[in-house]
C-alpha cells in the first residue's frame, strides 16, 4: 500500500465520507462504478417486468400505486446514474456498457411476471431482498452513493409494503387468487435468494470491497437475515416457502434453508435466462427508436444557446 | 343516461384512455426523464380519472364506483374522446397528442373551477394544476422537437397532420353539453376553442410548424361510443383481470 | 387433473395458442398466397383446438366443453408448450416456429393414429392429414427462404437462433407424459425427439441454414403452466367477449 | 364506331363471352381493368375489417367460420388478380397502383368494425350487397371476369347467411348483444348504401358499361333491390332500419328511404373516412415487411432454374 492509499484507507475506516474531487484509489473508483453502474440498470430495467402490468392492474388505485413505482425506479436510475457521473463516467457511455452486455443489471429481472400476484411478490420479496442490500449501503464510504442509498431506501421500503399488501389482499382472496399468490411466491423465492449473490466464499471481489466500505456485509449474511424476516412474513399470508429444508435453526437462531440452483443463476447471468433477450431487446429498442428525439432535444438547446449568445453579443 | 353522468364519463374515459396509452411507454422511452415523466403524466390522469368517475358514479346513484364504471362497461359505453385512444406511434405522435388534449384540457379545467357544481369545482381545482403543467411540459416538447433537428421537425408536422382530423371533436356540442352548459355545471365546448387555438397557435409558430387548416372531415363519435377499432384492444387488456375474476377484491 | 386431462389439454392449448398466432397475420403477409396459407393453417389449428378440448371437457366430466376449456382458463391453466406462444416477429420467425413446430406435430400425430384410445386415434388420423401438409409446406418455405437471398438467409438462421432455446420442452416427459405414455395412449415425448432432429437436420441443410447445438438452458414451463409474459395478452384478447358478457350465447 | 367496333358490340349484343386474346377496344379493357382491379383491392383490403375480430371471435366455431371466411377473400382477390390479369397487367403492377392510391377499394372498408356484431353485419349488410352487385355480373361479356363472378358468388352468399346467423344469435341474446346487434345496423346501413355508388343519373360511364354489358344494371335499380330485400330481414331480426322515411310504396312495389350521405360518401373516397388511412398503412406495411420474403422466394426460384438447366446440360 502506496501512503497515499494508507491515508486513503484510513478515513474509510474512521468512517469519513469520500468525495466526489478527493483523491481515491483507481481500483475504488473502478469498482464503484461497477457496483452503481449496475444498480442504476437494475432500476432501469427492472422498469419492464413491473410495467407488464400496469396496463392490467386490476383497479384504479392499484394501477395508480404501480405507475408510481415504476416512475419511482427511473426515478433511483436517475440519482444512481448522477453518483456514477461523479466519478467521471456518463450516463450514455454506462447505458451503451449496458446495452453491448458490457455491463450487467440485477438478474431477478430475467424473470417474467406473469400474474397480478407477481406485482405483489415483486414487492415483497424482490424489493424486500434489494432492501437487505441496500440498507446497510447508506453506510457506504463513498458520500454520493451513500446520499443516494439514504433517499432510495426511504422509498424501497414503501414499495415492500405496498408489495406486501398486493400479497395479503391475493392470499385472503378466491381461491383463484390464493394460487396466483402461492404460485408468485414458488417461482420468485429462489431468484430472490440469489440476489445477494453467490456465497461470498466464492467471491474474489468481496474482502477489497469489504474493507473499502463498498459492500458491507457478506452476501451469506444478508441472504440469512431475508429468509429469516421473510419466513415469517409468508406464514403470516398463510403461503408456503417452496423449501422442504426450510426449518428454524435454535441453535444459529435463525433458519436452515436449501441454496439455490446457482447452475440456473450463472445461465441466467450469462444470458440464458427467461426474459434477458427481451428485456435487452426492449431498452435497446427504446433507445435506438428515441435517437431521433434525443437528437432534437440536443439541437434545440444548441440553437437556443447560440442564439442567446447572440442575443448577448447585440445587446452589448 | 342523464347528461350530467353522460359528461361525467366523457371527462373521466377521456383521463382513463389518454391515461392508459401514456402508460404504456412505461420503461419504454427514448431518455430516463422521459420515462419519469409519462408515468407521472399517467398517473396524474389515472387520478383525475378516479375523481371523475366516482362523482360520476355517485351521481348514477346505481352503486357503481369508479372502478365499475372504469372495468365493467364495453367499448359502446366509452365516453373518451377518439383523440385519447390513438395508438401512440413515435413519441412525436405521442407528445403532439398530449399538446393538443393539454391546450383544451387545461381551458376547460380553468373554466370548471367555477362550475356551479361545487362536486365538478373542486376536481377541477384539483386536476388543473396538474393540466397547467402537463401542458407546459408538452408546450416545451413541441417547441424543442418542432425546432430541433430536420427529422424531428418532419416527425412532428407528421403527427400534427395525423392528429388534426381528430381536434375537432373536442369543440362539437351536442344534446349531453347543451344541458350542462346550460345548467351552469360546464362550458360549451365550442366555447373554449378560441382558446385552444391561440395556445396551439403560438406554440407551433414557436415550433416552426405549420398549422395545418380546418380538418375536412373530422372524425368524431368517441363521446356517443363510436370509436376507433383501437378502443376494444385497450379495453380487453385493461379489464383482463376485473372480467375473469368477478367480484374479487384486489 | 388427472393425466389424460392434463395430456388432452397441452394437445389443445397448443394448437389453439398457434393458431391464434399465425391468425394474427391475416391480411397482412406479404404475399396473397400467404395470407390464404396463414388463414388455411390458423383454420385447421382451429379445428385440432375444438377436438382436443372437446375431448378434454369429455374426459374431464365436469361440463366444461372446449369453449369454456379455450375460454375460461387463465394463463396459469393454459398446458401450451412456449414455442406456440412466442410473438410472430418477421415471417421467418412465424415460419421457422411453424416448421419446428410442424415437425414434432407431425411425429407425435403420426404415432397417435396408434394410440390404445380410439378417440385419439381418430383425431390423430384426422389432424394427421393437414399436419403433413403444415410440415411439407413449412419445410418448403424454410427451405426456399434459407437458399434464397443472402438476407432472407440471415432472417432464417436468426429465427432458428431466437428459437432454438423452446425446442426441448417439445421432448421433456414429465409425470403426465409417462401416465399417457404407460397407458399407451401416447408416445413418450422424448421418443419424438430422433425423428424430428432427422426431419429438421435435412431440411436445415437443403435450406444450407446452421442447425445449432444443443441449447444450454431450455426454455420449459409452458404445459405446466408457466409461460412467458405474451399469454397473458393472448388470452386477454382472445377471451375477452366470453369474459365480459357471461354465459351468451354467439 | 369503326367496322371493328362493331363487330365486337354484335358479339356482345349476342351474348357471347369475349376472352382474352380476342380483339377489344381500348376503352373496354381499361374500363374492365379498373372495375376487376378495384374489386380486387376491395377483396384484399376487406380482410382487415373482419381480420380484426379473428383473434377476438367469441367461440372456437366462430372463430373457424371468420377465418374461412377471410381466406375466402383472399382467394377472390387471387381468382379477380388472375382475371385481370388475362387484360395484360400483372398482379404487382395492380397492388402498386393500390398503394398509391391511383386505384381505389370499396369505400365500405373504411369503416370500423366496433363489436362482435359488426362480423354479422358485414356479412349480412357489406357481403348481401356486394352479391347485389355481383350476380349480374355473372353474366357480363368478359369471359374470365364472368368465370370468376360465378365462383365468387357462390362463396359470398354462403358468407351472407354465416352473417346473417350471427345478426340473428345477437338479435336473440342479451340486452347487450340486442343492443350491439341494433348499433351495427345503424353505423353500416348507409354505408351498404353507398356500396352501389351515385345515382347513375350522376355517373358518366355508366350508359357505355351497360352497353359493353360491364355493368349490367343501374346503380338505383341495385340499391332499391337491397333495400326491398333486406327490410324483411330485418324486420325478421326485431332490428330497426336507421331511416324514419323508410315506408312500403304500394305503387312502386318497393321501399321508399333516404338517400345515403352523399358528401361523406365522397370525402370517404378521397381519403377521410374513419379509417382509410389505417387500412392503407396495413397493407402498405405487409407489402414492404414482406419485400425480403417475396425476394427470397424469386431468388431461390432462379437458383433452382439454373440448377434444373445445368443438370439437362450435363445430362445430354
Amino acid at each position: 500500500m502506496t501512503p497515499e492509499e494508507q491515508a486513503f484507507q484510513d478515513r474509510v475506516d474512521r468512517g469519513e465520507k469520500i468525495e466526489p474531487k478527493e483523491w481515491m484509489p483507481e481500483g475504488y473508483r473502478k469498482t464503484l462504478i461497477r457496483q452503481i453502474g449496475q444498480h442504476a440498470h437494475s432500476e432501469i430495467v427492472g422498469q419492464l417486468p413491473e410495467g407488464n402490468w400496469i396496463t392490467r392492474a386490476p383497479t384504479l388505485e392499484r394501477k395508480a400505486i404501480l405507475l408510481a413505482k415504476v416512475q419511482d425506479e427511473a426515478g433511483h436510475g436517475l440519482y444512481l446514474y448522477s453518483a456514477a457521473e461523479t466519478l467521471g463516467v456518463s450516463r450514455d457511455e454506462l447505458t451503451e456498457k449496458l446495452h453491448s452486455g458490457a455491463m450487467k443489471y440485477s438478474s431477478i429481472f430475467n424473470y417474467p411476471t406473469l400474474t397480478w400476484a407477481d406485482m405483489g411478490a415483486v414487492g415483497w420479496l424482490v424489493d424486500g431482498a434489494a432492501i437487505m442490500n441496500q440498507v446497510p449501503l447508506q453506510r457506504t464510504s463513498y458520500g454520493p452513493y451513500s446520499r443516494a442509498m439514504i433517499r432510495i431506501c426511504k422509498e424501497e421500503s414503501f414499495h415492500q409494503r405496498q408489495g406486501y399488501a398486493i400479497m395479503m389482499k391475493m392470499a385472503e382472496g378466491t381461491p383463484a387468487q390464493k394460487e396466483m399468490a402461492q404460485d408468485a411466491l414458488n417461482r420468485f423465492w429462489y431468484p430472490s435468494l440469489m440476489m445477494f449473490g453467490p456465497s461470498d466464499a466464492e467471491s474474489v471481489h468481496s474482502a477489497q470491497s469489504i474493507a473499502w466500505k463498498i459492500k458491507i456485509n457478506t452476501n451469506d449474511e444478508l441472504r440469512q437475515k431475508f429468509v429469516d424476516q421473510t419466513v415469517p412474513q409468508a406464514e403470516y399470508l398463510g403461503l408456503s416457502i417452496p423449501d422442504d429444508n426450510l426449518r428454524w435453526n435454535e441453535e444459529k437462531g435463525g433458519y436452515d434453508f436449501s441454496e439455490p440452483n446457482w447452475s440456473e443463476f450463472f445461465e441466467v447471468i450469462k444470458g440464458n435466462g427467461p426474459c434477458n433477450r427481451e428485456r435487452m431487446n426492449a431498452r435497446v429498442k427504446a433507445w435506438d427508436d428515441g435517437a431521433w428525439f434525443r437528437e432534437g432535444l440536443y439541437a434545440h438547446a444548441e440553437k437556443a444557446a447560440h442564439r442567446r449568445a447572440a442575443a448577448t453579443t447585440a445587446a452589448e | 343516461a342523464p347528461a350530467f353522468f353522460e359528461w361525467l364519463c366523457r371527462m373521466g374515459d377521456s383521463a382513463l384512455v389518454l391515461g392508459h396509452r401514456v402508460s404504456e411507454w412505461c420503461g419504454h422511452a427514448p431518455a430516463l426523464e422521459e420515462d419519469i415523466a409519462m408515468a407521472n403524466t399517467a398517473l396524474d390522469l389515472i387520478g383525475h380519472t378516479q375523481m371523475w368517475l366516482g362523482l360520476a358514479g355517485e351521481v348514477e346513484d346505481k352503486g357503481r364506483d369508479a372502478d365499475a364504471l372504469a372495468y365493467l362497461r364495453d367499448a359502446l359505453q366509452f365516453r373518451n374522446l377518439l383523440l385519447c385512444e390513438l395508438p401512440n406511434g413515435d413519441m412525436g405522435v405521442t407528445i403532439m397528442r398530449q399538446f393538443l388534449f393539454d391546450a383544451r384540457h387545461y381551458a376547460l379545467l380553468m373554466r370548471l373551477t367555477g362550475s356551479v357544481s361545487p362536486r365538478v369545482a373542486e376536481i377541477a381545482a384539483k386536476a388543473v394544476k396538474e393540466a397547467s403543467y402537463h401542458l407546459e411540459r408538452s408546450s416545451d416538447l413541441v417547441v424543442r422537437l418542432g425546432d430541433g433537428t430536420d427529422e424531428s421537425q418532419r416527425r412532428m408536422q407528421a403527427a400534427l397532420g395525423q392528429l388534426w382530423p381528430y381536434v375537432d371533436e373536442m369543440f362539437v356540442a351536442d344534446a349531453v353539453d347543451e344541458a350542462v352548459a346550460k345548467a351552469g355545471i360546464a362550458p360549451d365546448p365550442s366555447d373554449l376553442k378560441a382558446e385552444w387555438e391561440e395556445t396551439v397557435r403560438s406554440v407551433l409558430a414557436e415550433a416552426m410548424l405549420d398549422m395545418p387548416g380546418p380538418a375536412g372531415f373530422a372524425q368524431t363519435g368517441g363521446v356517443i361510443g363510436r370509436h376507433t377499432e383501437h378502443l376494444g384492444y385497450i379495453l380487453a387488456e385493461m379489464q383482463f383481470l376485473q372480467r375473469a375474476y368477478p367480484g374479487a377484491r384486489w
